[in-house]
């Protein structure tokens, strides 16, 4: 249950598969997402509703094939320049990407932690998104005639998600900004989660997530697994290595630097 | 006497922030319309009921969170939900007063573009994308719209509808069933645009201190028109400025 | 915002309401009921997903035109023979009822605080609630073509429920088994919510619900106003009162006397 | 030397108990089959998992809870959720192993009927209803049905089908999508019915200790089917017995 990060990759995450790694601003797996660059995944379908600058990174790099999101950038500081060079330019490789709202992402977890084959919402009618992606549909209620939109359960073969503390069982308990982990870990088959620490007991916190250990494949300890963002009640925002990625992220040479030095990566293509 | 100046985002941001009544929940974005919720929440409105889509509800943050999920919205929020929560339970049922949106592009029926300029295949930009917007501008009971402008950013027809304004005029919204308002104003940094209530066409309605309408018009990108009484925007108050400069860290 | 009871509920429930009293074992709104008897509300639409003794109570007393629920009994003791005795007997009223599973319940709450018409769920299929209830239907995943069950949206003109605490300001705050009251609260045009105290500030309690005061139209200080039900923290279940309940609404006599005398109304129907 | 004696109910609990292995997940229905759940958990199953409707995940509670939502069950919890969650995220998801069930009815096809005796719109007998058992039996991997028999419950037919069990026959779960596989033992105070593999009809595969074949069939309301092989159910155990005293609170 208790494995190191680079074990529970290699056991959990394998080529061409579905990956959500999740944390909405809060508790991203970061360390987890430089273990899978590290060791070379590829042709994976990264899911996530606000790719950052760790799927700026995982783009960059080589390792997606395809990209299901709703909202792409650098929080606070701009863009991410590896997806716009990988979407404009196919750099290193060309990137499918599906493009949804938050509203919508946030109900194909719903729809996928629920066992359900689509969700229904109230969105997306008018937009410019309805021609441009086949998995955006409508239904009609059959009581009272109205129409809404519908989106497929997404269903993720890994989810990662980083957490403040684990128990031995695999019992996992964040807090702070929620966000939407829990219906990512419960929408997947499988489930990574790195922590900053394990614990005897964990002690109830308000606004705890509680995840039982039962859907979690595999506990990792990384403290500080979620930096450059944060861990609530652990540490903060590191708001100068976002706006210092601006910079990494502009420059193939300079991206490929950072994959070789930082995490002993190699480069991801002819720059 | 006192002298006051100030910079074109500082009355963008004052003037959208008067926007804002006390007691309004407020869906805000990050940016300038994070600074002008703040504004209005330590000016004239203490009682704002500011809601983040990371879920944090009715959140008092004592600075300007760089994030729409930093850990300050959480720690002063009434109760922080989860993603799925803030927008079944909060966003689309229609328990928001007003939201607070930017955009890269908007058009003469103030649609919103934050997805791509150019073609969306082969984009010129790449831009980040939908978020929260569409569902915002559907469903809050109205929407106000921050951004500086430009011809470049005010355009005939946005390249990208990532979410709907009033279509292509009247009536569109109430056909795509869309519950709320929409875009009751457009506040930038030369004055404020308003729909017309019979077109739903954008028109200048206010401009800031200093300002010429034909600097407006010229910063637009379609044939702009002009209401009967265009209204000067008031300075901002000392008090105003004071805390817009609190917030922005600037002086 | 805190309003005496009698007042709260005067102002908030109207003749031929739909109410929603919710309380999932735990927190169950019984003081709120009483009063509902006490001012002689009629016509009501009531909606329960788990009627039991307050319902029996509410119906006995002829408030109901009608019943909405999933499963109606007097939890570990046995039938509601109020209710009983209007389905079969019609006495004092005929007493129409709309039948779902809790699954399906749950979702027409859901549904309603989403501001959605209907909600769909694996349930229901090959049932012989669906030949007898209009409300469940089905719609076809856009997808997939999988077919799912569809519910329309339960939306009470009041929902009234009981929680531990609320501060001035309205907000309300309850723990322990948390139910479904979020939902029907959200679901609801207008809210009433018992307390068992009002106090300064609410400080987080781990498994809290929090319902914001500006969803809340009133809120009444009642201590006890969930017993015989329990409020966890303040005080248990009293199982000695469900089970007295039997005897007492077995017999239409002994359910007028209990009425005029326990609650101080009229006696219901010629017995 | 010891004679031990015990009571149908607990002879039918004890083999209720035995179904579950530990570890298992297990939806929890109130009255004999909570009994039988927590006997499991204090005997061969100390991992068994207990989820009651009422949105307890992972409860121990160290007496037995008189609802479904008894204070007990969520203090003694892993995690305590909503009844949205546990019926959609966890129910329906199909993440729970058996369901255990109790009924007024049940047919030939392990069909079970919580609702009406007689007709649904004058009904001799009004039931509680549904409930959570419709979805119960749906989505958990498979289903544990424990009832007192008798003539009167066990029919040919129920009156109202609440939950489906196997519906008129094999391929019937499938033809409706219902993913579990539904009823995969009766277990009343006389002995144990399990659906034939071919056809999905009960037969019944074991007696309880001093019960003859006859007694079973008398007291059951269609032509029952016996397996070739009928087993003897093995006596309760002396722990057994008494962790069932000690819950039920006899002798």
């Amino acid at each position: 249950m208790v494995l190191p990060l680079d074990e529970a990759v290699r056991t959990l995450v394998h080529d061409g598969d579905t990956v959500a790694l999740e944390g909405f601003t809060h508790l991203i797996p970061v360390a987890a997402g430089h273990e899978i660059i590290r060791q070379g995944l590829r042709d994976l379908t990264l899911v996530r509703m606000t790719p950052d600058i760790v799927y700026d990174q995982l783009i960059g790099a080589g390792c997606a094939r395809k990209l299901v999101f709703s909202w792409g950038g650098n929080p606070g500081v701009g863009s991410l320049h590896r997806f716009r060079d990988a979407v404009t330019h196919g750099w290193p490789l060309p990137l499918q990407i599906e493009e949804h709202s938050h509203a919508g992402m946030t109900n194909r977890y719903v729809a996928g932690a629920s066992g359900l084959p689509f969700a229904i919402l109230r969105g997306y009618s008018g937009t410019d998104l309805v021609g441009n992606n086949p998995n955006i549909s409508t239904v009609t209620c059959p009581f009272s005639g109205q129409e809404v939109a519908a989106v497929p359960a997404v269903d993720p073969d890994v989810t990662v998600i980083h957490a403040q503390r684990a128990d031995r069982s695999g019992n996992v308990q964040l807090w702070g900004i929620t966000g939407i982990q829990k219906e990512a870990a419960l929408a997947a088959e499988r489930v990574l989660v790195t922590v900053e620490e394990v614990v005897e007991t964990l002690d109830p916190v308000p606004g705890q997530v509680l995840l039982p250990g039962r859907i979690v494949d595999a506990v990792s300890v990384v403290p500080g697994g979620a930096a450059p963002s944060y861990a609530h009640g652990y540490y903060e925002r590191d708001n100068s290595a976002y706006k210092a990625w601006d910079e990494i992220g502009r420059d193939r040479e300079a991206f490929n630097a950072w994959l070789e030095e930082q995490i002993g990566a190699p480069a991801a293509g002819a720059t | 006497m006192t002298t006051v100046t100030w910079t074109s985002d500082e009355i963008m941001t004052v003037t959208a922030a008067r926007s804002l009544e006390d007691h309004m929940s407020c869906f805000v974005g990050i940016g300038l319309p994070s600074t002008a919720a703040n504004v209005a929440r330590r000016t004239h409105a203490p009682g704002l009921w500011m809601v983040y889509e990371s879920g944090t509800l009715g959140t008092v943050p004592d600075h300007l969170p760089l994030s729409i999920g930093d850990g300050i919205l959480a720690d002063t929020a009434d109760t922080v939900v989860s993603v799925p929560e803030v927008f079944n339970y909060w966003l689309q049922a229609g328990r928001i007063d007003v939201g607070f949106l930017g955009a890269a592009q908007i058009d003469r029926y103030a649609n919103i573009n934050t997805t791509v300029i150019g073609d969306y295949h082969s984009p010129e930009v790449r831009l980040p994308g939908a978020g929260g917007a569409p569902e915002i501008a559907a469903s809050c009971r109205e929407v106000i719209v921050i951004m500086r402008h430009s011809s470049r950013a005010f355009v005939d027809q946005v390249d990208f509808v990532t979410s709907v304004g009033h279509g292509r005029g009247k009536g569109d919204r109430e056909r795509l069933g869309l519950r709320g308002a929409g875009p009751t104003r457009v506040i930038t940094d030369l004055g404020v645009l308003e729909p017309d209530p019979g077109t739903g066409e954008l028109v200048l309605t206010g401009v800031h201190p200093g300002v010429e309408i034909a600097q407006v018009t010229e910063a637009t990108g379609w044939d702009l028109r002009t209401a009967e009484n265009v209204i000067g925007t008031p300075a901002p108050t000392d008090t105003e400025l004071s805390v817009v400069r609190s917030l922005t860290g600037a002086r």
